[in-house]
Formats: structure tokens, C-alpha cells, sequence
């Protein structure tokens, strides 16, 4: 007997959900329905979030900060109210330690610049290690990469087990005493993986490095709490979490954010500038050079309103519901083998597979002409294939409008697949 | 926001210049690049002189006048007491409706009620009244006070 | 008799232009009509932008690149075809030299960044000299000033003249053999000044240092052509030109983009990763770190759309027309000092004055409560301020939907603000 | 775009395997891990063997064995000709219509005009000609050929 999504429980409404999303109703190829289940890359843009930002340009659109007229006064309150939002919504001690970037990439390098240009204690340098995993989004390698090669420190990570789990079996031997930083994903975008956060920050703090966490995949989907998590830094990134491109956020600890330097210097993030020399404001303004991406906050503080809207314990719930279905409609299709967690335990909404020796290109293109819309490649994170010895893999990822039917849809196109270059 | 009573405080300030004093800072708004000199003379508790010179907006130099106006002659704790209720009411974002007793302790100074409204104005508004709060606690001997500057954000 | 808006020639048909506006049709204080002359600062967003990024999010919206489903293939080719325009709107030779930032801050971080951490004969070090100039924008400012604390390299700039005019007198003794980048803005955005670009350009080119101009000013207004002006490097930001914010533009020229070393690391730049190290994408990719701001440049090259179709030429015109205008009102206001080029020979359409001792921040208020949105403080440019021994300015900045009856207003309205302090 | 062309070609690939060469070159295309290693034989001017062993998708395999049916036997000249003639069908963004000349040039390659419309797949289709090309450079002693990897651009 197949295994069906009927009865499963714990789902959002999400016939009423997908009418926030006109592009679900877009038509592909003529007449196939657009099945999106590539939210991992990017979700779609709730009318919401649209309508603040058109808003914004249409009736507030004005430089921030220092303008003394109604409009740079309107659309500074817009743009650091979205502060405000941002800082609720991960559970932050205190607005200042939100800084707005322009994506998670950039929040990562910040951190990564800022160690490198460091006074002591926290400065990376010759003799010192920095510890990365082998799950790791390139965002979160290259930035590392870049840093010991310029500074001369050495770069270490966490393997990888046959699960698609961090081998933590060897931690003592990899965070010692010269570890300056550990950087680490807490959800693995390329197979879902839940971190053990509290294990690895536990030593760190042993050992008094710093902790970064990439929440670029939890963000969206799970309750974010900065100070449940105990990390210096958490990065995360607008366009995953209904939130427009051009924004992302680096939360840092205040007392972290006081000491250490900047990063891009420019307007915005001078106390005052002589040209000989210059003062630095306060966070998170320091790290905020150049005009700001304000439309873009207005955008993400009304994508965090609409998240939290709907309940992020709910979504969670919902997507753990459809993960779990998914993973027993996928376990039914011959040769298809899943890289990563193969059950639904500490596993986000991202799930990778190959099938058979049927190249991933052939499989998302095959999948695309039904309609169907999912990932293809290594995902940002090739040292995940190098593992596994693949060189690719296929990737569905739901969000809070997946429905029951459309993993119906993906398992009926994966058979298709098959049959079609049997 | 331009009250006639700030108006009138602008341009004709009151105590103007610098005289004797326990006690000088010099605080700036580099934002907009008000200044301040200010000096406090204390006979036991009781505020006897602030003198100030400065520059700046018409908010900021008639702050200070009716800080002059206000606090000479006033026994510390109530100086005090005026001090943190002006910051209040600046710090209102234009929400606060002075009462009676606010009224009567502030005097002039109701009038700039309507400038916390303006969140880029506060700072003007306050800037003699930070810098007299730590002239003050210089004075005394005591130690911390206010950060010297107000930080700024610049934009384009 | 007063000088009056009507007969000025090479105007364009605002009435037309202003309908694409919607912002410009709000009041403020309840009944007076805005009057934005705060251009400088940011421009104000047409419909047609606007609809662009719209028509994105609902029909469109994927994460670019690679991807083999639709969504994603439309999304790269709208990104891509951003890119296109805005190579046209600055001829510049290869599309590929054109590199989307979030702004032109970052733009100008970014060469200085590639600078400090290049190979010979470009690296900035030790012993060898930056030159920027004395009116420069922060954003032109602090970078040279991190890059110069970082790496050693002593930093110079050009004075000024008392008109507002960059002082090149001493210009053999600041370039040198030793100056390996010489950086200036083409266009002063707290003065309009016009910088004479060819003189500055051939001495650099004596010495072999790089040219990088700072064009934030001048994109929005004029003719830009990267071929013409002869520079390495050529900077500017989209919210100032019709466009989004969260965008901004960096042009170089190819051999340079190919030779210099990556800024910011992460997805979309690499070419290959391993634990160990990275191999990067050719240029443009490998300044792209990260999810790029998609929407933004479909709405920039929607703004470039738009600007081209009125035609830069003629929006410089009209812009010059204004700019003439309005200084010969503001002559005729007592006690009110243009800082900058008094007549409108190589001027911009921004004009900074100071009014008798009434502080800017009360001019622009008062004028706020007129409806009229004008910009106070240093604009960051503090240098100037501090040049010219005054705090701040009150500063009127005019585009292609300000009219000679808004010039009239802020004439009038500096009149009334001289009486209520008078 | 699958044409059954092309899935017969790809599931039963024609002169796959390494055979003797001239000349080996090992091109990949980091984006999807697609792998080639490709060796030629001449004979003269004449196009005697082309032998190669890789790993990808159905286009990439599809197109080596298409390749091999096509340029095994000719003279060079004509086997450059239909070599360019197959990379100006792949970049034509599918706004191409091959006419008679270039659809009795190209034989079987011209099902793959619909690849061409896709932008992602076009380096696929074009991974074993770039290779044949620089193989035969090589192989002739000339300098040059195509750089052995095309760029990569990743995304999340
Ligand atoms: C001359 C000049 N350069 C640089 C900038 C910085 O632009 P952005 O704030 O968009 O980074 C500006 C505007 O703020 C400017 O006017
Ligand atoms: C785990 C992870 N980290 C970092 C990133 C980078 O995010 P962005 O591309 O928005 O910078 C992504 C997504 O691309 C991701 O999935």
C-alpha cells in the first residue's frame, strides 16, 4: 500500500496561505501547475511584504538619519522600527546588536574581517586556529579560507558521518586552546541536518573562542532565540524567510560589537571624520556603511510580521509533517538514496537525494517540465558531494505553502523520471 | 515646534558668557555640530552660577538659556528633579501631556515639549542639559556623568 | 525686479514626468504639498521601477544562477539582462566589467579592499601613497583611511580653492611615483562641483597609478561613459538615480578584475571548493559573494530604462537650467552664501549656502514646515564644512521632475525663515 | 529537449571507452560535476579515432557519442566545420531554425537545438567538442585551444 498525505496532522491552512503568493499560481510550460520546492534557495514574497515596500517608496522614500524634514523622519522610524522587529524576533538583548547587511554572505565576512582586524583577545592570526564543518554552505568556507590565508592561522572542520551528521568524536582534539572561532550551520542546506548547537558551543566556551552561527536555513523555519543559543554571532539572510533580496542581518553581542573594528567605512558609520583621521559610531551603525537597504528592511520587518503572524512553532510543525511524508514517499522509489538524515529526527525541510545513475541536471530538468521546481548541483556546499562521492544531488526543500500534494507531485514526477531514462 | 517662548530664549538669551565656576566641560552634538562650553559654580548645594558659551541651533542655544533661567538659585536635589523631568519630556517622542506639577516645575520649559516630536532635534535640546548634569558631577567630585559627545549618524 | 522661472529654456515636461511619481503628489503638515529637494541625498522611485520589482516577486522570483527550472532561468536572465543595461548606460566595453554591490559605499570599499590585499605592482603598502581630495564623501573618506592605518600607506588629498574648486596647483607633488591610487568624486555632493577629470587622469596615468572616481553624483544626471573618462574604476549607487536602494554599481576595467584578488567569499563567486581551498569565478561572479540583490537590479535597469528614454543629455539640461536659475534667486536672499562654485560653469544641481547665522537645522526645519524637504548638516562631507569654517549647510538639490515654481519656493520660503528668526 | 535522439545516444553511446591516441585532455564543468577525458587519433589530416570514457548527464553523454558518430572519418576541415557549426546551434538561445545546409552537416547534432534554449544545459552539450578541439590542438601541435574548465557560478 502507498503511504498518502491524508491525515496528516499539524498543517497550516495552506489554501488560504497560498493566496499571499500570487506566483503559486503561476502556470509553466503551457499548462503545468508551478510545483516550488526549492525554498532552501530562495521563497517566494507574500503580497505583504510587497505591498509594505511599494508603500514605503510611494509615500516615505527619503535617506535615513539626520534629515530634519517629514519624509527622512518617516522613513528612519520605517527603517529602524524593521530593527526593532528583527531584534524581537530572534529574542535579542538589545536592537543595537542588529546590523543590516545584504545578505547572509556578507554578514559571515564581517564577522571574518572584523576578527582579522582584531586587537587582542579576539584577533585571528599566525598560531591560531579557526574551526568550520564539512557541511558548511561556501559562505561559510571561503570567508574562513580567505581569513587564514591572509592572517596565516589554520583552518580546521568537523567531518561528516555515513548519516549526514557532524562527527563531534574527535571535538576535544579540534577546538584547543588556540582556537579563536568556531563557525558552524545550524541547518545544513544541502541535507537538512539539525546541529547539535549546545555540544559544540559548550567547548568553545571551554576554550574561550568565539561561536558563529549560520541560521541562514533556520531563520526561516524554526523559533530563533540568540540567547537560547549562547553564540557570539548568528547570520541569516531576507530572501529566505519571505523577506526581499538585498538584506541581511548579522546578530552580534553588544560588548563584541564595542570592541572590534569595522569593516566597510563610508558614510552612516562615522562618529565624526577629519581627513586625517576618523571616530567610529556606535553599533550597529558602525557596521553599517553607505546608505542602507531600507526598502529592504521595511520588506523583512513585514515578512517577520507575517511569520510570526502565522506562528513559527506552527510552521516548524507543519513543515516536520511534510518532511516526515516526504521521506516515506521518497523511500519507496527504487534506487533513490537520500544524502543526509534518511529520518525526520533534528532534520529541517531541505532534502537531497540522488537517483539511480540518472544525473541531477536530468532529474530537475525532467522534473521541471512537469512543473516541478527543485534544486540541482552542490548546493553551495561541494565538499558535501566530495564526501559522498557524488557529484551532484537533486534537492526539494518545503516552506510554510508546501502542500501534501505537491510531495505527491514529486514522487509521482521522480517516477516518471525514471521510467523516462530507464 | 517654535514657540514663541523659544523664539524669544534664542534671541535673547539668558546668562550668556562664561563667568567663574567649580567646574567646565565642553560638550558637541557632531551631528550638527553644536557646541557648548559650560561652567557650574556650587555655594554648598545650592546652584549659585551656569555660565555657557556655544553655537548652534536656535533649540539648543534656547535650552540652555532656560536651563540658566531655571536652575541658578535652586537647590541641587530640585535642580535635579527639573533635569530628569526635562529629559522625560524630551524623550516623550511627543506622547507625554505635561501635567500640572511638570508644568510648574519646568516652567519655559514645557515649551519644547512639541520638539520631541522630532527625534532629530532632542539632542539639540539636551545638549546644555547633559552637559550641565556632568559639569555638575564634576563639581561634586563625583565620578561617570554622561559620555562627552552624542553619537552621530551621518547621511548623504 | 525679481528674477522669475518663466522663459527658461531646455526644460522638460515635468507635468508629465511627475505623474510617474506618486510620492511627489503627498502633502505634509497636514495641507502644504511636498517640495523634495533633497536629491542628493535620494531620489524618488517612478511607477515603472516600482512594477518592475513587483512583476518580479509575483511572476519570477528564484535565487539565480544554475538553477534548471524556469523560475530560476527567468530570474538569471532578468538579473543578467540588469547587468546588460546598466553596461550600456556607461559604454562599458564588456558587460562583464560591470559588478553589482548593495551600494556605492561598498563599491568604494571594495577596490580599496582588493588594493590592500593585491599582488605587485598593484598592492597599496608600505612607502607607497593613496590621494583622494579634500571634498570628498565619507564613503570616499574612510575607506583610504582604514586601507592607510591597515597597510601603511600614507594618505594625501587635494584642498580646495575658496570657490569650491578642487586646488591643483600642487598637483605633481601629491602623485607621485609613489601614488598607486588616486580616488575623487566626479560630481561633489555637497557643493555640485564638477572635478576636471582629463587633468587628474593624465597626471595618474604619468605615474601609472590607478584611477577609481566616485560618479554617485554624476550617474543620476549626466551622460556617463567609463570609456571617456579613462578611469580603472567608476562607483555609483541606484537609489540615487531612480532605482532602489540596496543596489549599487562598480565598473573596472577587465585585465584589472581579472588580476586583483576577491573581496567578499561565498556562494556565486567560486569556481571550486574543497576544504582546503577555492578556486574563484571570473569577473564579474567573483566580487558577487552571496545571493545578489535580484529585484534591485531589475529595478535599476528598469531606472536606467527610464532615464535613458527621457535621454541623459536632455535631463542635464534641464537640470542646468534650474540650477542657474535658483542661484541667481538665492543671490538676490541677504545674508545667504553659496558654498561652492557660484555660478553653474561645471556645476551639479546640488547648491549648498549658509543664511546669515540662522543654524541649518532651524533652515530646514522651518522650510519642513512649509513642505519644502531640503538636506542640513555636513552631508557627509565634513572636510568641507570644516574647509569653509562652518557647521553645517542647508543644501537644495534639484533631478528632472523639479520645477522653476519649487525653486520659487524654497526662495520664498528662505525669505520667510530669515523673518521668523529675523 | 530530450529528443529521442538524444536518449538513444545516451543509452547507447557509440565509440565510448579509451582507445590509442594522439593526444588525451581531461575537461570538466565544475557547475555539475560533468567529466570528460577525451583522446584523438589522426591519420594525416583525417579524423581516425576519437575515444573517450566520462561521467554527467544524459546531454553531456548524449553529445560525445553524437561527436563521435559524426567527426570518426572525416577530413579535418570538414569536422572544424561542423564543430563550429555545432557551437553556433548551442549558442543560438534556440533562435536558430537549422536549414537544410547545416541539418545535413550536423546529422543527428541537430536535436540538440532544443538544449540550446537553456541556458544552464548549453555547457553541458558543449563539453566533449570543446574538449575534441582542444585535444586536437594538442595533437597538431598547435598552441592555444579553449581554457580546459568552464567557469562556475554557484548559487545557494
Ligand atoms: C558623492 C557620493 N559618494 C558616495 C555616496 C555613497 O552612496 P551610498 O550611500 O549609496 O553608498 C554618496 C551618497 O550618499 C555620494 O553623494
Ligand atoms: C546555510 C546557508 N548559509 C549561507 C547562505 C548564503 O546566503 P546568501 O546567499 O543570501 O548570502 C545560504 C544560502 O544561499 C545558506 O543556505
Amino acid at each position: 500500500m502507498k503511504t498518502t498525505g491524508h491525515g496528516l496532522t499539524g498543517l497550516l491552512d495552506t489554501d488560504a496561505i497560498r493566496k499571499d503568493f500570487p506566483i503559486l499560481d503561476r502556470t509553466l510550460h503551457d499548462d503545468a501547475r508551478l510545483v516550488y520546492l526549492d525554498n532552501a534557495a530562495t521563497s517566494q514574497t507574500p503580497t505583504p511584504v510587497l505591498d509594505a515596500m511599494t508603500g514605503y517608496y510611494e509615500r516615505h522614500n527619503a535617506n535615513v538619519h539626520r534629515g530634519v524634514h517629514v519624509l527622512a523622519e518617516e522613513a528612519t522610524a520605517l527603517y529602524e522600527g524593521a530593527r526593532d522587529k528583527i531584534a524581537a524576533f530572534v529574542n535579542a538583548p538589545s536592537r543595537d546588536e542588529v546590523i543590516f547587511t545584504k545578505n547572509a554572505s556578507e554578514s559571515l565576512n564581517l564577522v571574518a574581517n572584523m576578527l582579522g582586524w582584531a586587537d587582542e583577545p579576539y584577533r585571528v592570526e599566525r598560531d591560531t586556529e579557526i574551526v568550520i564543518t564539512e557541511m558548511e554552505h561556501h559562505s561559510n568556507i571561503v570567508p574562513w579560507q580567505l581569513l587564514a590565508q591572509r592572517s596565516g592561522a589554520r583552518l580546521k572542520w568537523f567531518g561528516l558521518t555515513d548519516d549526514g551528521r557532524l562527527d563531534l568524536s574527535n571535538i576535544d582534539e579540534l577546538i584547543t586552546e588556540r582556537t579563536k572561532v568556531v563557525s558552524f550551520v545550524l541547518a545544513s542546506n544541502i541535507m537538512g541536518t539539525l546541529n547539535p548547537v549546545e555540544d559544540i558551543v559548550r567547548r568553545a566556551q571551554e576554550v574561550g573562542a568565539l561561536v558563529v552561527i549560520d541560521a541562514s536555513q533556520a531563520a526561516p523555519h524554526m523559533v530563533l532565540d540568540v540567547q537560547r543559543l549562547q553564540a557570539d554571532f548568528v547570520a541569516f539572510t531576507g530572501h529566505k524567510m519571505c523577506g526581499p533580496t538585498g538584506i541581511g542581518v548579522l546578530w552580534g553581542r553588544q560588548e563584541l560589537l564595542n570592541d572590534l573594528p569595522p569593516f566597510l567605512g563610508g558614510g552612516e558609520m562615522i562618529e565624526t571624520v577629519t581627513m586625517n583621521s576618523s571616530t567610529y559610531a556606535p553599533a550597529p551603525h558602525k557596521f553599517e556603511a553607505g546608505t542602507p537597504p531600507v526598502a529592504e528592511a521595511v520588506g523583512l520587518g513585514a515578512a517577520v510580521d507575517y511569520l510570526t503572524g502565522i506562528g513559527m512553532e506552527r510552521i516548524q510543525a507543519h513543515e516536520h509533517a511534510l518532511t516526515e511524508y516526504a521521506l516515506a514517499r521518497l523511500a519507496e522509489i527504487p534506487d533513490l538514496r537520500v544524502i543526509g538524515p534518511a529520518s525526520s529526527a533534528d532534520r529541517g525541510a531541505a532534502i537531497s537525494f540522488t537517483l539511480g545513475d540518472i544525473h541531477p541536471h536530468d532529474v530537475g530538468q525532467v522534473l521541471d517540465e512537469q512543473g516541478i521546481a527543485v534544486r540541482v548541483g552542490h548546493h553551495c556546499a561541494r565538499p558535501v558531494c566530495l564526501r559522498y562521492g557524488i557529484p551532484a544531488t537533486t534537492r526539494a526543500s518545503f516552506y510554510l505553502y508546501s502542500t501534501p500534494a505537491e510531495v505527491d507531485a514529486l514522487a509521482e514526477g521522480l517516477e516518471y523520471v525514471r521510467n523516462f531514462f530507464g | 515646534m517654535y514657540q514663541d517662548v523659544i523664539l524669544d530664549h534664542y534671541k535673547h538669551p539668558h546668562g550668556r558668557g562664561l563667568r567663574e565656576g567649580d567646574a567646565e566641560v565642553h560638550h558637541t552634538n557632531p551631528t550638527c555640530g553644536d557646541e557648548i562650553t559650560l561652567r557650574v559654580r556650587y555655594a554648598g548645594h545650592t546652584v549659585e552660577d551656569v555660565s555657557y558659551e556655544g553655537q548652534g541651533c536656535s533649540i539648543s542655544q534656547a535650552s540652555a538659556s532656560v536651563l540658566n533661567e531655571l536652575l541658578v538659585g535652586k537647590e541641587l536635589a530640585e535642580a535635579r528633579r527639573i533635569q530628569e523631568s526635562f529629559l522625560e519630556l524630551m524623550q516623550s517622542r511627543g506622547q507625554l501631556e505635561p501635567d500640572d506639577t511638570m508644568e510648574e516645575l519646568l516652567e519655559d520649559a514645557v515649551a519644547f515639549a512639541g520638539v520631541s516630536k522630532y527625534p532629530a532635534r532632542v539632542k539639540c535640546a539636551l545638549l546644555s542639559w547633559m552637559a550641565w548634569k556632568d559639569a555638575t558631577a564634576q563639581a561634586l567630585g563625583e565620578t561617570g556623568g554622561e559620555p562627552s559627545t552624542e553619537k552621530e549618524r551621518g547621511a548623504a
